[in-house]
């Protein structure tokens, strides 16, 4: 009983504190640079790996659309939960515009790939595919650069 | 009248049969109840004892059923119990009683020679005439099972 | 005729002739008369409510590698025959011996 | 149906029955985060409930008496009444992530979105666990989960460097970029993903309503120390899966369709087809697992009839509540939470409200008098010693873990 209640205590903390903070140090606002990067990375990669089965003919279109839309709305998600980040100093300016701006080729990329999958356009894919490869090696000096 | 370290003395029956020395709330309390048709009625949710002046208490009977079990879930949680269940059942909450000489083993189940008081089956009845019977399938055997 | 529920017996305290604390009721011990009605024997207090509650000391041993805890846990256990009772009250139940009188084991109990 | 026959689906449905979506999840998630790093918990935690289900198992067949009737008897009233509230709400979670593991499944192979399956997935539950006779239900779950073995042969077609995987699997600390308790709170995921302790509640009930006795005792032993290792290794390859293929490219698994990746790239549309089957059937025969659990655990608690086995009119109490669980999990998914965060929730505290049910089963498989000369033996005593004190300090470490890492994060 008391765990149980206890249980719930944690779960509805956790659902607070998950949500984006309030972030007072650059080396904090770094630290969520670099989750979000991980997560838009994850994002990204799944993508190119999606353009390559669908390239490959090995899935079936509604797989193959509701896992590009599964990870089209995670990149979203994270997207605009950055976005609305407060740099603390002008020091984290130069990050938050870097992957501000891979955030946006990410979901780009992704949105592009859906296109391309739901209407069978492989060219459409393939671009996609470039595009998300570069953005996710972008993504990974970023994950790099900000551990 | 000593039976020393004997099997029947340790409060487990080995096959049908009572024993001779028991621990109450070992062996009897919190044991599941099946009548004579192995039909579960419910749990030992506590023992009766009663005496008269200046004798040793006997064990009166075994009790069943919320009432009994309300009591024993003492404090905050015990007393919201009790309510809830006036609400559901405003006729007194009394025990179903149960005489230990309708009792034919007390382990691992607490088994009886007749079949399961009417009492204990008001909620059940309840729920299926008004739920489970108009359900299709209600009657249903799962024989596989068997 | 007075009655008592085997429910408010567990867990009541335990005194000896000089008031001083033998422990909780852990189990309530009944044998079998000839008449096939069952009469109380006596109580097994003790002090650790973990040992006592899962009912050591019956047909139940404990696991290989904890006999050593389980018998340190249960080392102030002791059998109140119903003879040394002199009172059951409303919160205590006052034995009419010594506490250093009470054997430990409720099995060696004389019948 | 003779012997060995017998023996053989027995041993099938343990090998597919061992997998639901909380396997699925954290083996996934773990090897792609943490690439094998992790992939000791899974033989620990196999271990573990090969011997809970064997004493639990062992109790069932020679006494009659499943986990919930025994936690009330040794725990008493009030002890087992809270152990029963936080067990059962637990397997709630369990149950609603379950559901939500059929509903996305079924959104891979339709892309129909999920929570428009929700509904329909809980009333198939219900249907069956009202209508499929018990045997013929786990066995149809269990054989079909089966399916899953096409993420062995996934792992096997990506050609891994098996020396490397090997030696991951030898060096268990956290790869960089992840620090050590964020490493021990997934520990925790996949050891209660493998010991799930609704399994054993369901298990040691299904052996009452098959009605085992001393006799069956050595095919269910078998069934388990062989079933479950074989799941296990299935889980070893859905990790391994991952770690090869997601841990180096950056993926960490967010969605179900992720976790069919070193399937889908491996072996084409066959290989979605199968594994979409066994995802289905692995969520789908392990909702009805905890939909059921949930009943047997109340049911046993207070002393009603209860089982699949009897009509649904004569266990009236029984068949309400199962209704009441299936309308309660099903509501939780349609909440939107993410099922699979949800899932992860669930195992981690399944994984801490093990002692509620491991310690009450380890107590009376030493009882003669329900065991007679069937009690543990020394051996088993000390492995179920040492799982006993695991499992206590799993319990006391989840929660801390859990709010330090904020779930792992």
């Amino acid at each position: 009983m008391r765990r149980t209640s206890s249980a719930v205590v944690a779960l509805s903390l956790l659902l607070v504190a998950g949500c984006a903070g309030p972030v007072r140090t650059d080396a904090g606002y770094r630290e969520k640079a670099n989750q979000s990067a991980l997560h838009l990375l994850s994002a990204a990669r799944t993508g190119v790996a999606l353009a390559d089965i669908a390239r490959k003919g090995d899935a079936f279109t509604p797989y193959l659309e509701t896992s590009v839309g599964d990870v089209e709305d995670d990149a979203l998600a994270v997207r605009s939960s950055f976005a609305t980040l407060q740099p603390p100093t002008p020091v984290s300016d130069p990050l938050r515009a870097r992957v501000d701006a891979l955030a946006e080729h990410t979901t780009h990329g992704l949105a592009h790939l859906r296109i391309g999958v739901r209407r069978g356009d492989m060219d459409a894919v393939a671009r996609a595919r470039a595009a998300l490869l570069l953005t996710g090696d972008r993504l990974d000096r970023v994950v790099e650069g900000t551990r | 009248m000593n039976t020393g370290r004997g099997g029947d003395d340790t409060g487990h029956g080995a096959g049908p049969g009572l024993p001779r020395v028991m621990r109450l709330g070992f062996a009897v309390l919190d044991r599941q109840i099946l009548d004579v048709d192995g039909v579960a009625v419910g749990k030992v949710d506590d023992v009766e004892l009663s005496w008269e002046e200046g004798r040793r208490p006997v064990l009166s009977a075994l009790l069943t059923d919320t009432g009994a079990l309300g009591p024993r879930l003492s404090g905050r949680l015990g007393r919201t119990w009790r309510t809830l269940l006036g609400r559901l059942r405003p006729s007194g909450d009394l025990p179903v009683r149960i005489p230990p000489d309708q009792v034919h083993t007390f382990t691992p189940a607490t088994r009886l020679t007749r079949p399961a008081p009417p009492q204990t089956r008001v909620v059940e009845d309840w729920l299926r005439t008004h739920l489970i019977e108009r359900i299709p399938g209600g009657g249903h055997a799962d024989s596989d099972g068997q | 005729m007075p009655t008592v529920t085997a429910s408010s017996l567990l867990g009541r305290e335990v005194v000896d002739r000089s008031g001083e604390r033998v422990g909780a009721v852990h189990d309530i011990v009944v044998r079998r008369r000839d008449d096939g009605g069952y009469e109380m024997a006596g109580f097994v207090v003790g002090r650790s409510a973990l040992a006592g509650r899962f009912g050591y000391g019956a047909t139940l041993a404990p696991p290989t590698p904890l006999h050593g805890l389980l018998a340190w846990l249960r080392r102030h256990e002791r059998y109140l025959p119903w003879e040394d009772v002199a009172d059951i009250g409303e919160e205590v139940i006052r034995a009419s011996v010594a506490s250093a009188d009470l054997t430990p084991a409720w099995r060696a109990e004389p019948r | 149906m003779n012997r060995l026959t017998s023996f053989t689906l027995g041993f099938l449905t343990a090998i597919g029955g061992f997998l639901d979506i909380g396997d699925i999840v954290a083996n996934s998630l773990v090897g792609a985060r943490f690439g094998m790093s992790l992939a000791w918990v899974i033989p620990v935690g196999v271990i573990g409930v090969c011997l809970f289900s064997e004493m639990a198992g062992r109790v069932t067949a020679v006494s009659g008496r499943p986990v919930f009737d025994l936690v009330r008897e040794r725990l008493g009233a009030r002890a087992g009444l809270a152990n029963l509230l936080a067990s059962s709400a637990i397997t709630l979670l369990v149950f609603a992530a379950e559901i939500g593991g059929v509903a996305l499944a079924l959104e891979l192979a339709s892309s129909v979105h999920y929570l428009l399956w929700v509904p329909v997935v809980g009333f198939l539950v219900w249907a069956v666990i009202w209508r499929l006779p018990f045997e013929r239900m786990e066995r149809t779950y269990g054989l079909l989960g089966l399916a899953m073995v096409v993420f062995a042969v996934a792992l096997w077609r990506l050609g891994p460097d098996w020396g490397a995987l090997w030696h991951d699997a030898l060096s268990p600390a956290p790869p960089s970029g992840e620090d050590w308790p964020t490493w021990w709170y997934y520990a925790i995921a996949v050891f209660g993903a493998a010991m799930s302790p609704y399994a054993v509640v369901f298990f040691s009930s299904g052996g009452v309503e098959e009605r085992w006795s001393a006799r069956d005792l050595t095919l269910q032993r078998l069934n388990v120390f062989f079933g479950f290792p074989l799941g296990g290794l299935l889980a070893l390859s859905l990790m391994a899966g991952a770690a090869v293929l997601l841990h180096p490219a950056g993926i960490q698994v967010d969605h179900l369709s992720q976790a069919t990746l070193p399937v889908v790239v491996s072996l084409g549309k066959v290989g979605l087809v199968i594994a979409i089957v066994g995802f289905f059937a692995c969520t789908f025969g392990a909702a009805l697992e905890a939909g059921l659990a949930t009943g047997y655990g109340v049911a046993q608690y207070f002393g009603w009839s209860w089982g699949k086995s009897v009509r649904p009119v004569q266990a009236a109490r029984f068949h309400t509540l199962l209704l009441a669980t299936v309308l309660a999990g099903t509501a939780i998914v349609l909440t939107t939470l993410d099922p699979v965060k949800v899932t992860e929730y669930a195992i981690v505290l399944s994984a801490a409200a093990l002692p509620l049910t491991y310690l009450p089963i380890f107590i009376v498989a030493n009882d003669r008098g329900y065991l007679g000369d069937r009690v543990n033996s020394r051996f088993t005593n000390i492995v179920a010693t040492v799982y006993l004190f695991l499992v206590l300090l799993v319990a006391a470490a989840t929660l801390p873990l859990m709010l330090w890492t904020k779930a792992g994060q």
